[in-house]
C-alpha cells in the first residue's frame, strides 16, 4: 500500500478508537463491572426486568415510525426543492432546516396549546375542546411524530446532496420511454437516490433512538417508556448500582443500532452505483397546474413545524410571567434586556457554543474526507463493523455518553497530567465522538456514487492519495461534507444532553442555559434564549449564502 | 486564597446569591460551584467517584434520601455543626453527615380560572378532577419520589390513594417544571408541585395559585453535606456552618424559600408557619423502599 | 407519420449561438443524417428535437403540432420518440434486460410479450448472454449495444441516434447497419442520425445534411453530396480528396482530363484562381507522356487493403491518391488527373 | 524506457475468465495496437496495465520490476503512466484549461510553463477557445479531445489509448493519428493503442494483436496480419474480404488464380474443403473467358468513393467487391479472382 495512505489509516484508525470505540467499551466495561454469579448483578437485573423489554419495543416503534415520518419528510421536501421549477426554491429550503433550532419541547408544548382547550384560536373560533379532554399528542404516534420532524433536516441534506448529482441524461432516457414525471421519480430518480435516502434514514432512526426530550415531554403522561426515559429513571433512583445498570440499557441501545446498521448495509449494498460524470444542469420537472397547491402543502406543513412553534416561542418570551396572556398591556421585552444585560453567562453561553459548533463541524468535515475515502476501500463487512461503531454514541442517550467521558476523563491524562475535565476540551472531544457519524454519512453515501474513472484519472496524473483526495475527491463531494458540517453546527448548537453533565462554571452552553433557566422555572427567560439562538442561526445562515458564489456549486443548500 | 467546590442543585439566580454572601462573609475563599438537578448532579458525581476522584467539598442537594444513600455508601463526612442546635431533629442526621437549610413542600397548584378550588389531596379524587390534574412522576424525580413515600405512609391516603390518582387519569410530568407549565398554559388546570415555583411565578403575574392541602405537604429539606475525602474540609465546615447560621438563613428567606429554622418566619405569599402541616417523613426507611415504591408506582401508572 | 419541419431554428448557451437559423424539411419515414465536425451542434440539435432542450428561436413542427418554439413546447414524453444517447444513458440500478424493458414496462405490455422483445432485441445486438448484467460490469461497446437495443424495442414515431455506433467495431457495424435498414424497413419511421463516420452516413441515410459550426452547408442525397460537393470546405470534408487551386472556372461542374491538366499548368502564372475536388481513384500512376505531371511521394500510410499515398506537385501544392504497393518517400512520378469537381469559394 | 511483458496473464471477474493466458513482450518504444470485437477484453488489458485492477494470474513487468502479481502491486502513480479513457474521466469540477493541466500541476511545474504546455496541447486537439469551459459544456467530440490532450501534456514511460478517436469526424481523425505520430516520436513513449477502427491501427501501430474472447488469435505487423491473416474469423475480422470454401489445401500459402479457379470449381463436388481468404480488390470484372466464374449481383451499397458489391457464386457463396459505378441487383457477371491465401481452419 501507498505509504501515504498507511500513515492515513493508521492515524484515522486510532482516532475512531479513540472517539467512537474507546467511551462504547468504557460503557461496556461499567455495564460488565458488578457482574456476579448471583442472579442479583446489576446487569442480570436490567435484563431481567421486564420494563427493559417493554421500553426496548417502545423504543423501536417510536424511533422507526418517526424515521419513516422524516423520512416521508425530508424526502417530499428534497424532490420538490431541488427538482421541480417551484418558486423561492432557496426560502422553502432556508425555512425547512430550522425546525431543527427550536427545542421540541418547544414544538410540542405549541401543539399542545393550538389545538388544547386553551388554545386562543380555537376559544376565539368557540371550537376549543372542552378542559382536560384526551391529548392526542401524549402517545406513541405523537412521539413519534416530533421525533421524525425533528430528524427530517437530517434525511433532506443526506438526499440532496444525491439530487443535485444525478446525471441528467438518466432521466431524459426515461422520458423518451414516455414515462411520466411519476414514473420517472419512482422508477429512476427514487432507486438512484436510495443509498442517500437510507444513509438519512438510518440518521434519524439513531437520532430518535438517543432522544430524551421529547419522549420524556410526551412519553411520561401517558406512562409511556422508552430506553431514554428509562435510564433517566434508573439515574433518578438513589441506587448505587445506577451507572452499571445505566451503561447495560445503554448497551442494549448499542445492540439496536448494530442491527439497525445491518439492515442499513443490505440496503446500500444493493444501491451502489457510481454515477458516471456529473450534469451542469439542475434538473427541473414542470409543475404546471401542481406547482400552487404543492406550494400551499409545503407552506402549511410550515406552519406546522416552524411557525407555530416558533410564534409560541416568541409569545412566551414577551410575557412577564409563564402563562400570562400577550396582550399590549403584557407585552415586555425585559426578559430580552434580563438575558443580554446579564452579560456573563448569556455572553459565555454563546460564544462557547458557536465556538464548539463551528470547531466541532470544522474538525469533523476534515476528518470525514479521508476517513470516508478510507471506509470506502474496506471490504464490505469491515465497514460495516466500523460504521456501526462509528454510530454508537450518537445512538446512546448523551447524558450516557458524558458518563463515558466522565469516567475516562475525570482523573488527569495519564503521562501528561493533564485534566481536560472541567474544561470546554471534554465537551468538544465528546461533540467529536457523538457528531462523527451524522458528518460522515453524507460523505459515505456521496462517495460510493462516485464515478472511480475520475479518481483513477488523477492518479495516472500522478497524484499520491492525499494530493487526490483534496483536488479531486473533495470537490466532487464537497455538498456532502457540508450538509453533514451543517448539520453537526446546527445540531450541536443547542446541544443539551452531552454537555449536561460535561459543563462546569464558565463552560456554560446554550443548551445548558436555557434548560437550567427552564428547570428553575425562569421559563420566559428560557424562550427569550431560544429566541435568540434560532435568530443567530438564521443570521449566520444567511451570512452563509454570501460566500456562496465562491464555494462549488450545491454547497450551500439554500443557494442555487 | 482557599478554594471550595460545591455542587448544588440550587437555581442558578439562588446558589449565586449563596456563593456571594458566603463569600462575602469569608473574603479568603473562592466558591468554584457547578449547578445542576439533582438527578444529573447526582449521576455526574456518581461517575466521578467511580474513577476515583472526589471533586467536589460540599454538596448542597434537593432531598435527604439522597444524602442517605451517599452516607450508606460511605461518601460523607461527618461534622457536628455548633449551629445544629437551634434546629428540630428530624432535619438533620444524628451524626452529623447531612443538615437540612430549608423546607421545600409539595402542595396543590391551580389555574386561576379553574372551576374548582380543591383544598386537599383527597380532592383530586373526585369525579370532578377527573383528567385535570397533573404531578411530578416519582419515576423521573426525587423530591415526587419523597412526596409519593410520604403520601403512602400517611393513614388516610396509602396506596390505595395513588390507585385511585390513576383511576382519576392523573397524569404524571417530567418534573415540577413540567407540571408548571402544564398548569400556567391551561392544559391542566390543577397540579401538584413545590411551593416556591408556583409562589414565585405567580407573584410574576402567572394566573396560577399556591394551595397547602389540610391534611399537610411533603417536603423536602435541601441538605448540605461534606465530602468525605474534600481537599479542603476547613473551608467545607465554615460553608455548612454559614448555610445554618441566622445570617445564612435570612438569605434563604429572602431568596423566597421557607427557612429551615422556626425562628427566621416565612417568605412573602406564604401562610403562617404554624398553618403550615408537615405531613412526617424517615428519610432511612424511604430509602430502604425505594425500589418497591417505584415498581409499585410504575405498576399502577404504566400498566 | 408525419413530416418534419425545423423551420428557422436557433440554439443559444449563455448567449453563445450553437445552432443558427437551420431548416431542414424531413419526409415522413425518411432516413436523414447530420454529419459535421466534432462540436457543430448534432447533438443539440437532437436534444432539441427530442424536446429536452427549448429552442431559442424558431420552431420546430410534426405535421399539423408544433412540437416547440419560443412559445410552446410539447414534453418529450409526449412525444413519441425514441433516442440513442452519445453517452448512452443507461440506468445503473437496473439490469441490461430491465433497462431494455422498461419503455415497454411503461407503455404497459404484458410480461410474456415484453419477455419476447427484448429478447429478440438483446438478439439483435448480441448481448443474450449479458442479460442479467449491470451497465457497470459491461465494456464499453457492450453498453452502447445495451442503449441500441432500448431504442429498438418499441416503435416510435422518430427515432434519434446520436453516434450510435461509435464504440463498435467494423464487423459489428456492419450488422448494425443492417439492423437499422431493416428496422426502419418494418416500422416506417422517421430517423435522424449523427454520425462521425461518412461511409456509415452514405450507406445508411436517404438524405444528409452536412453542418458547419451550426450552419447548414448542403443537405442532400449521398451520392450530390459525394460527387457535387458545394465549396472547399465541404469537398474536404465529406469523402477523400484533395483541393486543388487552378486556374479560374465556373464552379460546379465536371471538368474532365484534358481541360484539368491545361487549368493547372495555367495556374502557377495566375492571381486569380478556382478550386476543383480531385478524388484518389481519379489519379492514376502513368508512364511520362502528354497528358501527365510530375510528382514526389511526400508519405505512405498503410491502410490495410491499400496505401494512402501523399503527392506533392511541382508547385508545392498536395494531392492524395492510393495504391496496392508501398512507394519509396521522395520517388518521382507521373500521374494522370481523370476528372474533377468545380468548387464555390467558401463563403 | 524498458521493455514491457505481459506474461501469462489472467483476469476473471466473479469467477467469470475475461482475459485468458496473455502472453505479450512489448519493446521499449514500440507502438502497440490491440484489435477485437466488442467485449473481447481490450479495455480490461489496458485496466491490468495501468494498475486499476489487480491481475489474477501471471505477472505484468517492466524492464526489471515487476508491476502486478498475485502477490505485488505497483500502484498507479508510481508507474508513470498516461491514458486515455473510454469514458474520458475528466473532472466535472475544472475547467478544460485545468483538467488538461491537472498532471502538469501535480509533478509542480511552474506556472508559466504550464500555460505554455496547456495552450500546445489545447491547440493540437483545436480547442483553445473552450479553455475556460466545464466539460458538461462541451460536446461529446470536444471532451474526447480534452481527455487526448490531458495525456499528452505530459511525458510517460508507457501511455494508454483507450479508443481515443471514437468519437471524432474522419478529418480529426486523420489530424489526431498525426499527432500520435508525432507524440511517439517525441518522446519515444510506449504506446498501447486500443481501437476499433482497423485501419487506424494499421496505419499507427508497429504491431498488432487481435484478441478474441480474451485469447491472443495473432500478433505481427499490420502487414501481416492484412495479408496472411492466421485463420477464418481473423480473416474476416480484419480487412474485408470474403472466406470461400475450396477443394483441400495446405494452411498459410498464397494461391495463384489459376489454382484458385481449379480449387473452386473442384470443390463443389467434395466433402473435404479449405478456406482461402480473397480481398475485395483482388477480383476483377472481366468478359467471358477461360478463368473466368458467374455471379450474380446480390446488393449494392453506397460508401463515398465507390460501392460495396457483393456477389453470389453459383453454389451460393458469398463475394465481396468494389465497383466504381452501382450496379443493379439480381444482374448476372463474370469475374476473375486474381490471388487468395490459405487459412487455417479454426480450432
Ligand atoms: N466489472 C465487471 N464485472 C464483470 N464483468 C466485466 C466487468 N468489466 C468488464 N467485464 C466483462 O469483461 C469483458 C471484457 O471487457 P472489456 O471492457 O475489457 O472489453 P473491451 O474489449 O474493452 O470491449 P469494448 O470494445 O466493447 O470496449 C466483457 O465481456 C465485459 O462484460
Ligand atoms: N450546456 C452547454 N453549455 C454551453 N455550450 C454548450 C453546451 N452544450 C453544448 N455546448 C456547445 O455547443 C456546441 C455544439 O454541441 P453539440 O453537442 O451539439 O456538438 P456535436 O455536433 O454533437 O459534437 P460531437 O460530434 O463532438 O458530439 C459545442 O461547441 C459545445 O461546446
Ligand atoms: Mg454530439
Ligand atoms: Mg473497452
Amino acid at each position: 500500500m501507498d505509504s501515504q495512505l498507511r500513515w492515513l489509516s493508521i492515524g484515522l484508525f486510532v482516532l475512531i478508537a479513540a472517539l467512537s470505540v474507546v467511551p462504547s467499551l468504557r460503557l461496556l466495561v461499567e455495564a460488565l463491572s458488578q457482574v456476579t454469579l448471583s442472579a442479583s448483578s446489576p446487569l442480570a437485573e436490567v435484563l431481567r426486568s421486564e420494563r427493559t423489554w417493554i421500553a426496548l419495543g417502545n423504543s423501536f416503534y417510536t424511533s422507526g415510525l418517526g424515521t419513516l415520518i422524516a423520512v416521508l419528510l425530508g424526502c417530499g421536501f428534497g424532490f420538490v426543492t431541488t427538482l421541480t421549477n417551484i418558486r423561492g426554491r432557496a426560502i422553502w429550503v432556508f425555512c425547512f432546516m430550522l425546525p431543527m433550532m427550536i427545542p421540541p419541547q418547544v414544538t410540542a408544548l405549541s401543539w399542545l396549546q393550538l389545538f388544547g382547550p386553551a388554545s386562543p384560536i380555537l376559544n376565539t373560533l368557540g371550537l376549543a375542546p372542552a378542559l382536560g379532554s384526551p391529548q392526542p399528542m401524549y402517545s406513541a404516534e405523537g412521539i413519534a411524530l416530533l421525533l421524525g420532524i425533528q430528524s427530517a433536516p437530517l434525511v433532506y441534506l443526506a438526499l440532496r446532496t444525491q439530487l443535485i448529482a444525478l446525471p441528467q441524461d438518466l432521466l431524459e432516457a426515461a422520458q423518451l420511454a414516455k414515462a411520466s414525471p411519476f414514473r420517472v421519480w419512482i422508477d429512476i430518480i427514487v432507486p438512484l437516490c436510495r443509498s442517500a435516502i437510507v444513509a438519512g434514514a438510518a440518521l434519524a432512526f439513531v437520532s430518535s433512538l438517543g432522544n430524551f426530550g421529547i419522549p420524556a415531554m410526551l412519553g411520561i403522561p401517558a406512562g409511556y417508556i422508552v430506553l431514554p426515559t428509562l435510564i433517566y429513571q434508573q439515574m433518578a433512583g438513589f441506587g448505587n448500582d445506577m451507572l452499571s445498570q445505566v451503561a447495560g440499557l445503554s448497551m442494549i441501545i448499542a445492540l439496536l443500532v448494530l442491527a439497525g446498521m445491518l439492515l442499513q448495509q443490505w440496503l446500500q449494498q444493493r444501491s451502489r452505483y457510481s454515477l458516471l460524470g456529473h450534469t451542469a444542469q439542475s434538473i427541473s420537472f414542470r409543475l404546471q397546474r401542481w406547482r400552487l397547491p404543492l406550494e400551499l402543502l409545503l407552506a402549511s406543513i410550515l406552519c406546522f413545524i416552524l411557525v407555530a412553534p416558533l410564534f409560541a416561542l416568541i409569545v412566551s418570551s414577551l410575557v412577564p410571567a409563564l402563562g400570562m396572556p400577550l396582550t399590549l398591556d403584557t407585552l415586555t421585552f425585559s426578559a430580552f434586556y434580563e438575558m443580554i444585560s446579564r452579560q456573563g453567562v448569556t455572553k459565555r453561553a454563546f460564544e462557547n457554543s458557536v465556538f464548539l459548533a463551528f470547531v466541532s463541524a470544522f474538525v469533523l468535515m476534515v476528518v470525514s474526507l479521508p476517513l470516508g475515502y478510507l471506509l470506502m476501500r474496506l471490504p464490505m463487512r469491515t465497514r460495516a463493523v466500523i460504521a456501526s461503531l462509528i454510530e454508537v454514541p450518537y445512538a446512546i442517550p448523551g447524558i450516557v455518553l458524558a458518563i463515558a467521558f466522565i469516567l475516562l476523563f475525570a482523573k488527569p491524562l495519564p503521562f501528561i497530567e493533564v485534566s481536560l475535565y472541567g474544561t470546554l476540551g471534554i465537551i468538544f472531544l465528546a461533540y467529536l465522538s457523538c457528531f462523527l457519524s451524522v458528518c460522515l454519512k453524507p460523505v459515505l453515501s456521496a462517495m460510493s456514487q462516485l464515478d472511480p474513472a475520475l479518481e483513477e484519472a488523477a492518479q495516472l496524473a500522478g497524484a499520491r492519495p492525499l494530493k487526490r483526495l483534496v483536488d479531486i475527491i473533495l470537490p466532487l463531494t464537497a455538498p456532502a461534507f457540508f450538509a453533514g458540517g451543517l448539520l453537526v453546527f446546527l445540531i450541536s448548537i443547542n446541544e443539551l444532553t452531552v454537555s449536561a453533565l460535561l459543563w462546569s462554571a464558565g463552560n456554560e452552553t446554550l443548551g445548558v442555559l436555557i434548560f437550567n433557566l427552564d428547570e428553575s422555572g425562569d421559563s420566559v427567560l428560557a424562550s427569550a434564549i431560544a429566541v435568540l439562538v434560532v435568530m443567530l442561526v438564521a443570521g449566520l445562515m444567511s451570512l452563509l449564502s454570501l460566500f456562496a458564489p465562491r464555494l462549488p456549486k450545491g454547497v450551500i443548500p439554500w443557494h442555487d | 486564597q482557599d478554594v471550595l467546590t460545591l455542587y448544588t442543585s440550587q437555581p442558578n439566580k439562588d446558589a449565586q446569591m449563596t456563593v456571594d454572601a458566603f463569600e462575602a462573609a469569608n473574603p479568603n475563599i473562592k466558591v468554584e460551584w457547578v449547578r445542576d438537578g439533582t438527578t444529573k448532579l447526582m449521576t455526574k458525581l456518581r461517575a466521578e467517584l467511580s474513577s476515583g476522584v472526589v471533586k467536589p467539598d460540599v454538596l448542597l442537594i434537593a432531598d435527604s434520601v439522597t444524602m442517605e444513600s451517599m452516607v450508606s455508601d460511605g461518601y460523607l463526612e461527618s461534622y457536628l455543626s455548633p449551629n445544629r442546635a437551634e434546629y428540630e431533629d428530624s432535619l438533620y442526621s444524628d451524626k452529623g453527615y447531612y443538615y437540612g437549610t430549608k423546607l421545600i413542600t409539595s402542595g396543590i397548584v391551580r389555574h386561576k380560572n379553574a372551576p374548582q378550588s380543591p383544598t386537599d389531596w383527597s380532592d383530586f379524587i373526585k369525579p370532578a378532577y377527573k383528567n385535570q390534574v397533573a404531578m411530578p412522576s416519582p419515576l423521573y424525580s426525587g423530591a415526587a419520589l419523597i412526596h409519593l413515600a410520604t403520601l403512602t405512609d400517611e393513614k388516610t391516603l396509602g396506596w390505595n390513594y395513588y390507585e385511585q390518582l390513576h383511576t382519576n387519569q392523573v397524569k404524571a410530568q417530567g418534573g415540577n417544571g413540567g407540571v408548571l407549565k402544564a398548569v400556567a398554559s391551561g392544559t391542566k388546570p390543577y397540579g401538584v408541585i413545590v411551593d416556591f415555583l408556583a409562589i414565585r411565578e405567580a407573584a410574576k403575574g402567572s394566573p396560577i395559585e399556591f394551595i397547602f392541602p389540610k391534611t399537610g405537604v411533603s417536603m423536602v429539606t435541601e441538605p448540605v453535606a461534606i465530602m468525605k475525602g474534600a481537599k479542603n474540609k476547613a473551608a467545607a465546615k465554615r460553608f455548612v456552618d454559614f448555610l445554618l447560621s441566622k445570617e445564612g438563613q435570612q438569605l434563604v428567606l429572602e431568596q423566597g424559600y421557607l427557612p429551615a429554622r422556626g425562628d427566621i418566619g416565612v417568605p412573602a405569599g406564604f401562610p403562617k408557619r404554624d398553618d403550615i402541616r408537615l405531613m412526617p417523613f424517615d428519610a432511612a426507611k424511604t430509602l430502604e423502599n425505594n425500589e418497591a415504591n417505584k415498581t409499585r408506582f410504575s405498576k399502577i401508572f404504566e400498566g | 407519420m408525419a413530416r418534419l419541419v425545423l423551420d428557422n431554428i436557433h440554439k443559444s448557451f449563455h448567449g453563445e449561438s450553437v445552432v443558427k437559423g437551420l431548416n431542414l424539411t424531413i419526409e415522413p419515414g425518411e432516413f436523414v443524417a447530420l454529419l459535421g465536425p466534432s462540436g457543430c451542434g448534432k447533438s443539440t440539435i437532437l436534444r432539441m428535437l427530442a424536446g429536452f432542450e427549448p429552442v431559442s428561436d424558431g420552431k420546430i413542427l410534426h405535421g399539423d403540432i408544433c412540437l416547440s418554439s419560443s412559445k410552446q413546447h410539447v414534453s418529450t414524453e409526449d412525444r413519441n420518440f425514441g433516442m440513442v444517447f452519445q453517452s448512452y444513458a443507461l440506468w445503473p440500478h437496473m439490469s441490461v434486460k430491465d433497462n431494455v424493458g422498461y419503455p415497454l414496462k411503461v407503455q404497459k405490455i404484458k410480461s410474456d410479450e415484453r419477455d419476447r422483445r427484448i429478447q429478440e432485441a438483446l438478439e439483435i445486438v448480441q448481448l443474450e448472454e449479458y442479460a442479467g448484467r449491470l451497465p457497470a460490469q459491461l465494456s464499453g461497446g457492450q453498453r452502447q449495444r445495451v442503449a441500441l437495443a432500448r431504442s429498438l424495442v418499441t416503435e416510435p414515431d422518430v427515432v434519434l441516434f446520436d453516434e450510435p455506433l461509435a464504440n463498435l467495431d467494423r464487423h459489428l457495424r456492419a450488422k448494425m447497419e443492417e439492423t437499422f435498414r431493416a428496422f426502419h424497413k418494418r416500422t416506417g419511421a422517421t430517423i435522424v442520425y449523427v454520425t462521425h463516420d461518412q461511409s456509415e452516413a452514405m450507406s445508411l441515410a436517404d438524405r444528409i445534411a452536412v453542418l458547419k459550426k451550426g450552419e447548414l452547408v448542403q443537405w442532400g442525397t449521398p451520392q450530390a453530396l459525394y460527387a457535387t460537393p458545394k465549396n472547399t470546405w465541404l469537398a474536404n470534408f465529406i469523402g477523400r480528396g484533395s483541393v486543388l487551386k487552378v486556374s479560374e472556372i465556373a464552379p460546379q461542374q465536371y471538368v474532365n482530363s484534358t481541360d484539368l491538366h491545361d487549368l493547372i499548368e495555367r495556374y502557377s502564372s495566375e492571381q486569380v484562381f478556382s478550386s476543383v475536388l480531385v478524388r484518389p481513384q481519379d489519379i492514376n500512376f502513368v508512364p511520362i507522356g502528354d497528358l501527365s505531371i510530375v510528382v514526389t511521394v511526400n508519405n505512405c500510410i498503410f491502410r490495410g487493403e491499400r496505401y494512402d499515398v501523399e503527392l506533392t506537385l511541382e508547385d508545392g501544392q498536395k494531392l492524395l491518391t492510393y495504391n496496392d504497393m508501398p512507394m519509396t518517400v521522395n520517388s518521382q512520378h507521373h500521374i494522370r488527373l481523370e476528372q474533377a469537381w468545380s468548387l464555390e469559394s467558401e463563403s
